[in-house]
């Protein structure tokens, strides 16, 4: 198994900070040919070593649509992501493998409304299927993204979001905790602005939501609130995990793992997991 | 040795009285002639409880964990697990106030052979340094002796000792059960697994090995009260007490120190320090 | 019935050993500070195939290393060059003896999650290229309990020749598998009887194994088990038997099934390495996040898992119980927490006789 | 106390470790702020040469000194340690070294027990105008340390190759 282990060695071909404590890296693989095998679908995770430091866990935050590079979003939170954070510029190298896990369902998706729910870091698995449902537009019907963060400058991807708002087809709205002075649109926690702003429709609408346990926990109580079948909102979890592979025992969740059956769950399947997580 | 039936009274009492929470002891495993530690928070298992040469495991240990903080804990104590609650006591982990404490005056505790354990044998204070109540009749103190490991050990030269120890890092699986069982690690983050990469060791490597054990013992230093918690713990069955013996036969010989956890207020030898302490080895 | 027995005495057998050793890379239990574990040999007297007592870690590590180095790198101005280790998976045959049943077997329980989905070809090349050779207990400890798991004993076909020590003084060596069979073939059985579909050897092992198995103190039945402990997730009864754990990681370092590892790097300036080492679900940072959310913040949530993971979560997933019955836990404990006395009275059942 | 053994340097401690023939100490150098940082900068300053095997790390002072970091020192590339602080009694922080000197001592003691020369870490106070005396102190510990030869703890033949 130590073949699996063994890291593809990329080089960071951009750096954007995308708030105080989040950057933005985008990588791409040293070996010729190898950006063509890597093969990733919107929900799947990699494995991100910094060499000497150790290894983390980060999704994918870009769509494979847009396959020159990938990108990783990473908050600075541990130790390893500290070390990234100060160690790591352009032209720097780092150490990928994946992708692992499963994937948003992007079959079931097709025809149907989208409502996309995220917040604070969040927003990076979400970014990367909203980048796929954009560039498969035809597939899709209304797009809906709410999107909250603790201030204005915690918002992540503000270049992407001015895009999103120029396409008309495209609904964006974005959230913050507490007032501030400059700021025009909503004030409030996300399960708040989805009940009282958002007013989504029910029916051929499927929810994807992501960001802290906290808000995933009141964003699901406000969903049932509104009326969204338990299948029909679709999240992803956060387990620490290690190999990725479904080896080292660490993201088990009952008899689920983490890191093989997900990271992408619906609210159905979560009901039926032991409380864990 | 056996006052299972005054702890069990103690026990009954201390609860009707409604004095503490949950009194720690040990119970009979069931299956066979060891015991369990057993944490019992209802009166009706008082009955549980016993006391005998086989209760061999230092209870202050259960000090530190989730399960008794914050609450009001009766507690046995033999002579060397008395040491290091006067430890914890002056290092302010635990309040005395809500402790209430059952001393021993203890004649040794035997292994699965029937045999008294060496530290039981070399045992300086087996009387209880810190109670409420007593049980039994003091004996006094011993008379502080080299331990005989260590004296085998030191006679031999360095080429061997490097041998010897080394394959005692070989066979360490750094599960770090030494720590856990250890009553005076009580660190929420231990400095030899805090997860920061350029420090810590995570690999099972005899050079992790080697730095952990040091790096714990020499932690340990002038506050190893010798209950050999750690000892009975190692499942690779790792002479680990002659790290800690060696320490305070090194404190105690050359800094005139008292051992660990004697009087009340002494936080041990690198807390303190003399005008007369040996200097030669410095250039 | 095709059974091919070899027959011969407590002398024949050590020259058996003896050849076996002089012919092969072997492994066997060894005395090091009290305790058996298994090392690497060279000679018949310095070890003891036969030791009465099973060892105190199991065989996992000649499977999955306490330590395994995943890579080394090394950094220079042209950048980053990452290379597979020169550590060999084992190309030559090897042979393990005195192996225990409960040992053996767990190689099979660990064959179904090192075989899944992404498959483990280091730990199946050390697999393949492994002969076990073990001989039947003759008594029960203490602490065993592998009768009363999910797998047969008496005609378990995890080792690869079974060695009975008759109470005729007679030694039975049977091979059990493709891989036994063909090792015994050659000079290595010289000396013995053979003989096939023998009804005196077979009636002489089925006695031994009748009063082994009569020796069993713990009996329980892991059906009930299975099923009253897959219902009992939300019960408060994991707080008191957790009570006296003092988490300190044992259990899952000797178990031979627990299969947890974690992965760290090791510096020097600009060179380092990657290990894979063993880990334990006891850990309080185990599943501890970066952020500081931790799904298993307490001790009785971490004593659950393991708890579950050897009698739901794996059986769930894998058809098997992670538990071999071996005890090792339990006489490693520091605190005589016994697994068996837990898992069968949790679910209120109260089989200790 | 020779290591050499037919012209080849093998450690004292363990003779099968063979140093190779361009083998120099790398010897970590741990100094208080106060007196030994400021006298290693004076010996620098009056052009007083002395070995380089010492790489120097600067600590407020010599009681900020863990044990852990001299055992880890040894457990990662050095050959030998040195530590220095300032004479007893001149403590920056009044008794600071007073603490460290009792530290020290036990783990000497104990390295020696577990196989590891005596010579392997050592002690030096040497106050902020005694530039010559550093000078000195290094050169004697680095022609200790290569008189024992190479430490070649576990550790390092991970690294090497």
């Amino acid at each position: 198994m130590e073949q699996l282990l063994v890291p593809m060695m990329c080089r960071i071909d951009k750096v954007i900070q995308e708030t105080p404590d989040i950057r933005t890296y985008r990588l791409k693989f040293k070996e010729e040919g190898m950006m063509d095998r890597f093969n990733w679908l919107p929900g799947q995770f990699v494995e991100f070593s910094l060499l000497g430091s150790g290894e983390c866990t980060f999704c994918i935050a870009s769509s494979s649509t847009r396959k020159e590079t990938f990108d990783c979003s990473i908050k600075r939170a541990g130790v390893v992501t500290a070390d990234i954070h100060t160690g790591l510029d352009e032209g720097d190298e780092v150490g990928i493998r994946g992708p692992y896990g499963n994937w948003f369902p992007l079959e079931d998706l097709k025809g149907k409304n989208l409502l996309f729910v995220g917040g604070g870091i969040g927003l990076a698995p979400l970014r990367s299927l909203i980048q796929y449902c954009i560039d498969n537009r035809k597939d899709y019907k209304d797009f809906t993204i709410l999107y909250g963060a603790r201030t204005s400058a915690d918002l992540c991807y503000k270049d992407e979001i001015a895009d999103w708002r120029k396409d008309p087809s495209l609904k964006v709205i974005l959230t913050i905790d507490k007032p501030e002075e400059t700021w025009k649109e909503n004030v409030g926690v996300v399960p708040k602005i989805l009940e009282e702003v958002v007013k989504p429709v029910v029916e051929n609408t499927k929810v994807i939501t992501c960001g802290p346990p906290i808000m995933i926990k009141y964003t699901l109580l406000s969903l049932d609130k509104l009326g969204f079948a338990p299948k029909d909102v679709i999240t992803t979890l956060e387990m620490k995990m290690q190999c990725g592979l479904g080896k080292c025992g660490r993201c088990n969740i009952g008899s689920t793992y983490v890191c093989k059956d997900g990271p992408v769950f619906t609210y159905e399947q979560l009901k039926k997991l032991p409380d864990e997580f | 040795m056996d006052y299972t039936n005054q702890i069990r009274e103690i026990a009954a009492r201390l609860f009707s009285e409604n004095k503490i929470d949950v009194f720690v002891g040990y119970r009979m495993t069931g299956f066979d002639e060891n015991q369990v530690p057993v944490l019992i928070r209802d009166p009706k298992e008082v009955p549980r409880l016993v006391f005998n040469d086989k209760s061999v495991f230092n209870l202050t240990n259960y000090l530190k964990h989730e399960h008794t903080r914050g609450k009001r804990v009766g507690l046995v104590v033999k002579g060397c697990d008395s040491r290091s609650l006067q430890l914890l006591l002056t290092e302010s982990q635990v309040k005395r106030d809500r402790l209430y404490v059952v001393g021993i005056a203890c004649e040794g505790v035997v292994d699965d052979a029937g045999q008294k354990y060496q530290n039981c044998q070399e045992c300086v204070f087996p009387d209880a340094v810190v109670f409420d109540e007593m049980l039994g009749t003091p004996k006094g103190n011993g008379q502080y002796q080299v331990n005989a490991d260590i004296r085998e050990l030191a006679s031999k030269d360095l080429v061997e000792r490097r041998a010897y120890f080394e394959e005692v890092f070989e066979n360490c699986i750094r599960c770090n059960a030494c720590r856990h069982s250890c009553p005076m690690c009580y660190c929420a983050k231990c400095c030899i697994d805090q997860e920061s990469s350029t420090l810590y060791n995570g690999a099972n490597t005899t050079s992790a090995a080697f730095h952990a054990l040091m790096t714990w013992s020499l932690h340990l230093a002038g506050r190893c009260v010798d209950c050999r918690n750690c000892e009975k713990a190692c499942p690779s069955h790792l002479p680990l007490h002659l790290l800690h013996k060696w320490n305070e036969q090194v404190i105690y010989e050359n800094f005139q120190e008292h051992l660990a956890g004697v009087h009340e207020g002494d936080r041990g030898a690198f807390y303190k320090y003399s005008l007369q302490d040996p200097d030669d080895f410095i250039m | 019935m095709n059974t091919e027995i070899f027959v011969t005495d407590k002398a024949g057998l050590a020259t058996f050993y003896e050849a076996i050793i002089a012919k092969h890379e072997t492994y066997a239990p060894v005395e090091k500070f009290g305790k058996y574990e298994f090392k690497k040999v060279s000679a018949l007297s310095g070890c003891d195939p036969d030791a009465p007592i099973a060892t105190t870690m199991s065989a996992k590590p000649l499977f999955f290393p306490r330590s395994a180095k995943i890579m080394k790198y090394t950094a220079d101005a042209s950048g980053t060059k990452v290379s597979e280790t020169d550590e060999d998976p084992l190309s030559a045959q090897r042979v393990i003896l005195g192996m225990k049943h409960c040992d053996a077997r767990s190689l099979q329980v660990l064959d179904k999650v090192y075989n899944w989905d992404f498959i483990d070809t280091d730990y199946q090349k050390r697999r393949r290229n492994t002969v076990i050779i073990s001989a039947r207990c003759d008594k029960a400890d203490t602490h065993c309990f592998c009768t009363s798991l999910d797998y047969n004993v008496e005609r378990l076909d995890a080792m690869d020749v079974l060695i009975v020590n008759g109470a005729d003084g007679k030694v039975y060596i049977e091979p059990r598998t493709e891989k036994g069979k063909s090792f015994l073939e050659g000079d290595l059985t010289h000396h013995m009887t053979h003989v096939r579909d023998n009804e005196e050897a077979a009636k002489a092992m089925k006695k031994q194994y009748d009063a082994f198995a009569g020796s069993f103190r713990l009996n329980m039945d892991y059906k009930t088990v299975n099923e009253g402990l897959s219902k009992i997730f939300d019960s408060p009864q994991f707080e008191n038997v957790s009570d006296n754990c003092v988490g300190c990681n044992t259990c899952a370092f000797v178990c031979p099934t627990c299969h947890c590892f974690k992965i760290s790097d090791e510096k020097v300036k600009d060179t380092g390495v990657r290990y894979k080492s063993y880990d334990s679900c006891n850990n309080g940072y185990f599943t501890l996040m970066a952020g500081g959310h931790n799904p298993r913040p307490v001790k009785y949530r971490r004593w659950r898992q393991r708890a579950l993971h050897k009698f739901v979560y794996y059986k769930e997933r894998f058809g098997e119980n992670l538990c071999v019955g071996c005890g090792k836990c339990t006489r490693a404990c520091p605190v005589n927490i016994s697994i068996f006395e837990v898992v069968s009275t949790l679910p209120h059942i109260n089989n200790i006789q | 106390m020779e290591a050499a053994v037919n012209n080849q340097l093998v450690s004292i401690e363990k003779p099968e470790i063979v140093a190779p023939p361009d083998w120099q100490p790398v010897i970590i150098g741990i100094l208080c702020n106060w007196c030994s940082y400021a006298g290693s900068d004076l010996t620098g300053t009056s052009r007083i040469q002395y070995p380089p095997n010492i790489r120097i790390i600067r600590v407020p002072c010599s009681s900020r000194v863990d044990p852990w970091f001299l055992i880890k020192s040894l457990q990662t590339t050095a050959d030998g340690v040195l530590v220095s602080g300032c004479h007893p009694g001149d403590c920056h922080y009044i008794s600071g070294n007073y603490y460290a000197r009792r530290r020290f001592l036990v783990t000497k003691k104990l390295l020696h027990f577990t196989g590891f020369h005596e010579n392997r870490i050592q002690f030096s106070w040497v106050s902020a105008a005694e530039g010559p005396k550093f000078a000195k102190v290094v050169a004697k510990v680095t022609e200790d340390i290569k008189k024992l030869g190479p430490l070649h703890l576990y550790k390092k033949e991970n690294f090497e190759k």
